[in-house]
């Protein structure tokens, strides 16, 4: 298949971008104040003698020169070994996969949120230009994308859950309730619920004005007044004619904002205290675990790059000339 | 002249301007309303707004007048914005118009690089500059500056490209003008109005990354950032929300006059769409 | 052997089955067995064992796995637990613990002299923090039967000290776990094994923790609980609202914010206390640089202390569960505080200016004298509001404070290593006993880059000598003197500050009982604790 | 005979604030059953605008302020919006200009087609496909089953044209708008849609409006011609009399301004060469991973061509032949992968950058778009001046000399201080020639230069391009795609194809007696090959 040819190439070409991304990252954290041993400390409170910290580092190849552990990890990467965790304690791989589908679930959910409902408002929108409802749709748009997620997220909390009590104030799911099937997934279907809107809510805004302006632009293309001209009505020239063509512009802008969302969720998983791939960023930064933090580089460029790949072979369903080479 | 009419014009564009000039009147205000440290310890902590007539605002759990951190954080949301939005657009412009008009291998360096930056998530490497270099409010404009610059690259790049085959670039070739000139005198004035509309985007991300970090409690703690007091106002949610919420307003108004105002300018500077 | 016996016996068997209940209503209740309790687990750990890593962070999930040599009963004193008896010889050096029979792993296999040996050995005395400076001197264990084990030390160990030591520092690890496996990366230090009344079951990182009841626990028929689970809760918001959901139960060591503390503390659901964690004291630092030419000057730093107006932070910003320090040694260690008379330094701002022109420090342009670097440590919501304190306050001396806002691993090394900062605060933590983690806070020649001790580039004779000789004192009385004359010296010289005076505040749902019944609880076991339906 | 379509008195009033109150004012027109009317005129006379009109697919803003549409006793201007619908695509259809972007590249040409069927006649599916499939083959495009199946951009632009053809007369309208069908077109297969459509309208007997700027395909196809100029008819009649002895000034002018395909007697060239372009080679690469699948395009393949000094070489040929590329090889727009350019025996392709911009002074280039040539942020003047100043002039004696280039070229001098959206694309034309001029090059390299212009103005920009040439003894590369300008400009001419050179000679002889048989081909389909004005 052409497409995949066309994603295989896309794969090659992202290598590179993968290698300056971890060597930068791994660079750049050896400037950092402190190391992953003296975040171990802090954990421990006290009482850790030089001797131990000393141990720690010769434990960790911390001790070892900077391009010595830059060239065993990248040895370590080529033969997909991520590493071992310092700060949990396990392999890194471990860490992450346990990690990985909170954020998945959570990015696929807002994702799939934001994408509906900016396709529908922004149609709606372009469909009523400048009447009421699209004022209405546009203002709403400009004020989700003014919001700073984190704040609607402790705002929804307040209203939502300590005032109104109708959904969990945070976690993945209920723990210890040992619900299975279906109920379980209800559970946590309620605990991704305000999760999903802060993290949705300013690529709604994004997705819902990209939507309108693409629609607007389609409307005044040639085909569409050949749509007109053969006597269609306004909602087929809409419905078969130009929503598949003012979606396009859309399903690029998912890929391009792939990494912007994972870094959405950093801040949405801790306001929400979710398991997810986010926090563990944060906390590994803030540990100094580079193998951790390496290792999410790693997997979140893999999801970058994948989410890209999805979007590519949905856009060559959509737009038959993708993938006809050229 | 006629540009200026047609931004005038528009209900939206004007609404964001006096929302700006609001927020600007604040920052430049805030000496003469609140001539104190706003981070000084005012009163008891956590008055709620209007118990007490001389914190309108009510006080933090720090017991710090609230509404003098709102007037002293328009400043530095408005110069963290126009700051970091600077270098970004700088960085951007420049990385562009070279990606852009070189092609070939300067391109395809450029690129991965700007790849590599879009690729990881803006706001972790945001987090490992901080996390490297620090906190303070210098270090933290410059981070989110240097996090900010591959959509406006890009953008130039896809400007240079359409702008550098056009004839009239062709035409400067034919006439034996030198690369730099031809960048910057004649492609760059074009390219630049696109990249100009998209700074509003870039200031308003700007903004929202630096109360996004202060919310972590990442930030400058020694400036009033409306950040910072989200932040500081997490752990008193519950009940006296307030602390988090004015802040929150403050923002959301600050990011949305300067996206009005954005739109405004393409729309102004877009005749075409204007009509619609 | 040669051993004077000045054993210290304890009556085991009566502590097995009842302790000295707090809350005497409680005890008229008959206890109900099952339930759940669940927990708030603020940080998450690396390690959950306690024989590796003394902070609370593993004690509260690993003290009810893992047992160690010796607890503290209710009034705070040393009591059996893996140990039914100890006793010490005459010079100090040799104290030998005789083990409980008939103890048995969650595995099955039995609790032996060898487990013993192997964890002081490998664990305590190499890699356990607190515990590699404790066991120093420790020379070797013996084991002459399955049940004694005999510690050998180079040097007089005070038995006072050590018993002090045990709750925290003497948890011990199963041999056969661990022997000649990489102890640092064993599986068993995320799944840990032990005798205690709770058999670890999963650990879901970010989620939570569970264990379930010991069928075979040495204490019969305890536990009463049948699980125990941890819920890893970041947020102290979040947390707050699920102890008001009553989806926790018990959030231990100050993790919600001080503003719930009074509000929970107001609801007739809730017990906000210290109760239970008077082992658990820590004081509030100010550190000093004394690389800074300005800091070395005593009269600067004194007034620094007259400049803060300690009793109004703590009235308008702690609230209830702190109070004013008088030095490293808190009011709640019975056995050593020296009492108040020792130099202080009263809220004074007149004399800090004073102090202040004395030194030389003339008010220059905007009132300022000069400015500092104060680096405030990431942890606890105090440190912050303290710090934000300090900058206010000095501010009026004309002192300019600029806070430096790092994470812990850049705020331990820009401070305990780097030296580079000018003033730091963060949390002293007293260990019931001044030599665990207290004196090196002071004592001169600390290795560089060792967190929580003397990096100040502060020596004094006289505090070293005095240090030195409480450190191997065996007689408890003169030991007490010691620490007095160290209290004294230090609040004079004020090398670093110890102003405020906190322990532990916790939030228990009043469905518990049980609770808060040692001086360290929320460590221990839990094998008495029951819930109420 | 009685009309199927009548327009009366038809006005359409355009917005405030545009730059004439009426795109059409009082036009009346007569379309019959069986015949070809075609509406003639430059742009902006509201040739498209009428059929918009009739359609009711007017832009935002416009609308039909008096006059009526009379189409099958109902009046168009006034019908509802449900009666429009009706009769759009099964009473009027339409074929537009652009045949790529007039289909929606999203979906099949044979569902596109159906769509016809399904909105109008509501016929099952299996019976749509047949119908597709018999409508495909009616327009003989090729392999109709596999079109039928082929998106838009898998087809060449004539076989999207026959489709679009295909689909307007699905369901045997009685009146067929085509909007400037075949201008996007080349012209050979141009010649092959204008005989597709006559002969469908012939065997169907269906009324066609046929909008046009070209009066080559006047000739070639109409019955009645109708001329419009700012919105309104200035004249109409039959074909040949509107040709042949126009009647108003303005036809007169129009008619007058087209280019006979017949050269002027050869002018005597000089013997020496003054650019030698010899074998030069352009190979263009894309796509392809890692090596595999990239695709190779001979963009100009060993092309020998010389310029004697003071004459203009034309460069014809179809659109993807290689003129383009070759012109601005020599230029070093673009550099070639081999051969050699060489002016008065220097070989251009030989210099270092720094040299090339000398050597640029000598040989200029004229471009095609008068929009896309000039920085739109400069003054005219400064365009023109700021070659010499590159080249060291001063700012003040290269703006000097820009006002008289301006004079030289037909403009106002004081017209340097205006922008250039301030110019009429003939104008702008004009300024680019002033800029190639500044220079005093020996060489001018004229890539298109008067496509994108009206049939009058362009007749003036030639007037002056020849007049300039004899002032200034130029020698020109005339690049172009049309026979006709060809003819009236160059004294030698090359015939490409697929980046070769097919044929070339002194322009009487090949446009007479042409000996390679594509140049044969091209010269056959030049519609209206035979009309030339009465001069």
């Amino acid at each position: 298949m052409r497409v995949f040819a066309l994603a295989g190439r896309r794969l090659a070409a992202s290598l590179p971008t993968l290698l300056i991304i971890l060597v930068g990252v791994f660079l750049l954290l050896q400037l950092a104040p402190g190391d992953t041993v003296d975040a171990l400390m802090a954990q421990m409170g006290g009482g850790g003698d030089a001797q131990v910290a000393a141990d720690l580092r010769a434990f960790y190849g911390l001790d070892l020169s900077v391009p010595a552990q830059l060239g065993n990890y990248l040895w370590r990467l080529v033969r997909l070994d991520l590493g071992f965790s310092s700060i949990y304690g396990k392999p890194v791989a471990t860490v992450i996969l346990e990690r990985l589908p909170a954020t998945l679930l959570l990015m696929a959910s807002a994702l799939s949120f934001a994408f509906f409902f900016g396709l529908v408002l922004g149609v709606l929108a372009a469909r009523r230009v400048n009447g009421w409802p699209d004022t209405l749709i546009s203002t709403l748009g400009l004020v989700f994308y003014a919001t700073p997620s984190f704040w609607f997220g402790l705002m929804a909390i307040v209203l939502f859950a300590v005032h109104l009590e109708w959904l969990p104030a945070g976690g993945f799911e209920e723990i210890g309730a040992g619900y299975t099937g279906l109920r379980r997934v209800l559970d946590i279907a309620t605990h991704l619920v305000l999760p999903t809107l802060t993290l949705g809510l300013i690529f709604l805004a994004i997705y819902l004005r990209i939507m309108r302006a693409s629609m607007l632009e389609v409307l005044n293309l040639d085909f569409v007044r050949t749509a007109r001209a053969k006597g269609l009505d306004e909602t087929r020239v809409v419905v078969k004619h130009v929503l598949r063509n003012a979606m396009l512009p859309m399903v690029t802008l998912v890929g391009l904002q792939a990494g912007t969302m994972l870094g959405g969720s950093v801040v949405v998983e801790s306001v929400f205290s979710l398991p997810g791939l986010g926090r563990l960023a944060y906390e590994s930064v803030v540990q100094r675990d580079l193998n951790t933090l390496l290792g999410i580089v790693f997997v979140s460029a893999l999801l970058v790059i994948t989410v890209n790949f999805i979007v590519d072979l949905l856009y060559a369903r959509l737009d038959p000339r993708i993938g006809a080479g050229g | 002249m006629r540009f200026l009419v047609a931004y005038l014009r528009s209900p939206p564009a004007m609404i964001g301007l006096v929302l700006l000039l609001v927020v600007i009147g604040m920052a430049l205000s805030a000496d003469w309303f609140y001539p104190r440290d706003p981070l000084s310890l005012a009163g008891r902590p956590l008055i709620w707004p209007g118990a007490n007539p001389r914190f309108l605002l009510g006080t933090d759990n720090s017991g710090r007048d609230i509404a003098a951190q709102i007037f002293h954080g328009a400043r530095v949301s408005l110069l963290i914005g126009v700051v970091a939005t600077s270098i970004a657009i700088a960085l951007g412009i420049v990385i562009g118009a070279l990606a852009g008009y070189h092609g070939g291998w300067v391109d395809d360096v450029l690129m991965r690089v700007t790849e590599a930056f879009q690729t990881l998530p803006n706001f972790l490497l945001l987090l490992v500059f901080v996390a490297v270099f620090g906190s303070d409010i210098v270090t933290v404009t410059i981070a989110i500056g240097a996090v900010s610059w591959p959509a406006p690259a890009r953008l130039t790049r896809a400007e240079f490209l359409t702008l550098r085959n056009r004839e009239f670039v062709q035409a400067c070739r034919t006439i034996g003008m030198g690369d730099g000139r031809i960048i910057f005198r004649e492609i760059l004035p074009n390219a630049l109005p696109p990249v100009i509309v998209y700074a509003s985007v870039i200031m308003a991300v700007a903004i929202l990354l630096e109360s996004a970090l202060a919310f972590l409690r990442l930030s400058d703690p020694n400036v009033a950032s409306w950040g910072n007091l989200i932040g500081l106002g997490r752990d008193v949610l519950r009940v006296q929300w307030y602390v988090s919420a004015i802040p929150g307003v403050a923002i959301l108004v600050t990011v949305l006059a300067v996206s009005l105002v954005g739109q405004g300018l393409n729309d102004a500077l877009n005749p075409r769409l204007r009509k619609r | 052997m040669n051993l004077s016996r000045r054993a210290m016996l304890s009556t085991s068997a009566a502590l097995a089955s009842s302790v000295a209940f707090p809350e005497l209503s409680f005890a008229q209740e008959q206890p109900r067995r099952g339930g759940v309790m669940t927990v708030h687990f603020a940080t998450e750990q690396r390690i959950l064992n306690p024989s590796l890593q003394a902070s609370t962070g593993v004690y509260i999930v690993g003290g009810k796995i893992q047992e160690p040599l010796v607890d503290l009963d209710a009034a705070g004193n040393p009591a059996p637990c893996l140990a039914e008896s100890w006793e010490s010889s005459a010079d100090g050096k040799t104290i030998t613990f005789k083990l409980r029979q008939g103890v048995t792993w969650h595995d099955g296999k039995p609790f032996t002299s060898a487990d013993v040996q192997f964890t002081a050995m490998e664990m305590w005395k190499k890699i356990l923090n607190y515990g590699t400076a404790l066991q120093l001197f420790l020379e070797a264990v013996d084991t002459p039967d399955p049940h004694t084990a005999v510690f050998r030390y180079a040097r007089p160990m005070p038995m006072n000290l050590i018993l002090r030591a045990m709750p925290d520092l003497g948890y011990v690890s199963a041999r056969h776990i661990y022997e000649g496996s990489d102890i640092r990366q064993n599986p068993a230090n995320t799944a840990p094994m032990g005798t205690g009344p709770f058999r670890f079951v999963q650990y879901e990182r970010g989620q939570f923790i569970i264990a379930e009841r010991n069928p075979n626990y040495w204490r019969n028929n305890l536990p009463y609980l049948d699980r125990v689970v941890w819920r890893v809760v970041g947020d102290r918001s979040a947390a707050a609202a699920q102890m008001e959901a009553g989806q926790i139960l018990f959030s231990p060591y100050s993790a919600l914010a001080i503003a719930d503390f009074q509000r929970l503390g107001r609801d007739p659901r809730f017990d906000v206390t210290t109760k239970g964690n008077e082992g658990n004291a820590r004081t509030n630092t100010l550190e000093f640089n004394f690389r800074n030419p300005v800091l070395a000057d005593i009269r600067v730093r004194r007034a620094i202390a007259h400049a803060l107006d300690v009793p109004f932070f703590i009235e308008n910003f702690l609230g209830d569960f702190a109070k004013k320090g008088t030095g490293p040694i808190p009011s709640v260690s019975t056995d050593y505080y020296p009492g108040p008379d020792t130099p202080q330094y009263a809220f004074d701002r007149r004399r800090a200016n004073a102090l202040l022109d004395e030194a030389g420090h003339r008010r220059g342009a905007g009132g300022v004298r000069f400015t500092l670097r104060l680096h405030p440590a990431p942890w606890g919501e105090d440190i912050a509001l303290w710090s934000t304190f300090i900058q206010q306050s000095l501010q009026e001396v004309g002192i300019r404070v600029e806070v430096v806002r790092l994470d812990a691993a850049g705020f331990l090394r820009t401070v305990y290593n780097d030296w580079n900062f000018d003033l730091a605060t963060g949390w002293h933590q007293y260990r019931n006993d001044p030599a665990v983690s207290t004196t090196v806070w002071y004592r001169s020649g600390q290795p560089k880059g060792a967190p929580w001790t003397n990096q100040w580039g502060w020596t004094d004779a006289q505090t070293d000598q005095i240090i030195d000789a409480a450190q191997t004192e065996l007689d408890p009385a003169k030991r007490k003197a010691l620490y007095g004359d160290f209290v004294r010296r230090v609040n004079d010289q004020i090398p670093l500050w110890m102003p405020i005076e906190q322990i532990f505040v916790s939030v228990f749902n009043r469905r518990l009982r049980n609770y808060a019944n040692n001086p360290r609880w929320a460590s221990s076991s839990w094998h008495d604790l029951w819930l109420a339906s | 005979m009685s009309a199927v379509l009548s327009l009366q008195g038809l006005t359409v009033a355009l917005p405030k604030g545009a730059d004439r109150a009426h795109a059409l004012e009082n036009v009346s027109l007569d379309l019959n059953a069986n015949e070809i009317l075609c509406v003639v005129g430059e742009s902006g006379s509201g040739k498209s605008m009428t059929a918009s009109a009739i359609m009711r697919l007017l832009p935002p803003g416009v609308r039909i302020s008096g006059g009526a549409v009379r189409f099958e006793g109902k009046d168009l201007a006034t019908a509802d919006e449900r009666t429009m619908r009706a009769i759009r695509g099964a009473g009027i259809a339409m074929v537009f200009q652009e045949p790529m972007t007039a289909l929606n590249p999203l979906r099949t040409v044979g569902d596109q087609i159906g769509e016809m069927f399904r909105i109008h006649a509501g016929l099952p599916a299996k019976q749509i496909a047949a119908r597709t499939l018999a409508l495909l083959e009616e327009v003989r495009i090729p392999h109709p089953a596999q079109a039928a199946r082929a998106y838009p951009h898998e087809l060449s632009g004539g076989q999207r044209q026959r489709a679009m053809i295909a689909m307007a007369l699905a369901l045997d309208p009685k009146v067929l708008i085509a909007d400037e069908p075949t201008t996007a077109l080349d012209v050979t297969t141009q010649a092959q849609i204008l005989h597709l459509i006559r002969d469908l309208q012939r065997r169907k007997g269906t009324a066609v409006l046929f909008i046009t700027h070209d009066f080559g395909v006047v000739a070639e196809i109409a019955d009645r011609v109708a001329v419009m100029q700012h919105g309104v008819v200035v004249e109409q009649g039959a074909a040949s009399q509107v040709l042949h002895a126009p009647q108003h000034p303005y036809t007169k002018a129009l008619v007058a301004a087209v280019p006979p395909l017949h050269a002027p007697p050869p002018r005597p060239l000089s013997d020496d060469t003054i650019l030698r372009i010899e074998s030069v080679q352009k190979t263009y690469r894309t796509g392809g991973f890692l090596g595999r699948g990239a695709r190779v395009t001979h963009a100009v393949r060993g092309v020998t061509l010389d310029l004697p000094r003071g004459a203009t070489l034309g460069v014809v040929g179809e659109s993807g032949s290689g003129k383009s590329t070759l012109a601005r090889c020599i230029v070093r727009l673009i550099e070639p992968d081999g051969g050699a350019i060489r002016l008065e025996g220097t070989n251009l392709l030989a210099l270092r950058r720094r040299e090339m911009r000398q050597a640029a002074r000598r040989v200029q280039m004229v471009f095609q778009d008068p929009f896309g040539s000039l920085n739109p942020r400069r003054r005219a003047g400064e365009l023109v001046a700021q070659g010499p100043i590159v080249h060291g002039a001063s700012p003040a004696a290269a703006m000097a000399r820009a006002k008289e280039l301006f004079a030289l070229v037909g403009l106002d001098p004081a017209a340097t201080e205006r922008y250039p959206h301030e110019f009429s694309g003939g104008q702008r034309q004009r300024i680019g020639l002033a800029r190639a001029l500044a220079l005093e090059p020996e060489v001018l390299v004229a890539d298109e230069p008067v496509s994108a212009l009206d049939v009058s103005v362009q007749a003036q920009v030639l007037r002056l391009l020849a007049e300039l040439r004899e002032r200034l003894n130029l020698s020109i590369v005339f690049i172009t795609h049309d026979l006709r300008v060809a003819a009236q400009v160059c004294d030698i001419v090359a015939v490409m194809k697929e980046g070769e050179v097919v044929e070339h000679g002194p322009i009487g002889r090949v446009f007479t007696d042409p000996q390679h048989a594509y140049t044969q081909a091209l010269l056959a389909s030049v519609p209206g090959r035979d009309f030339a004005p009465a001069a």
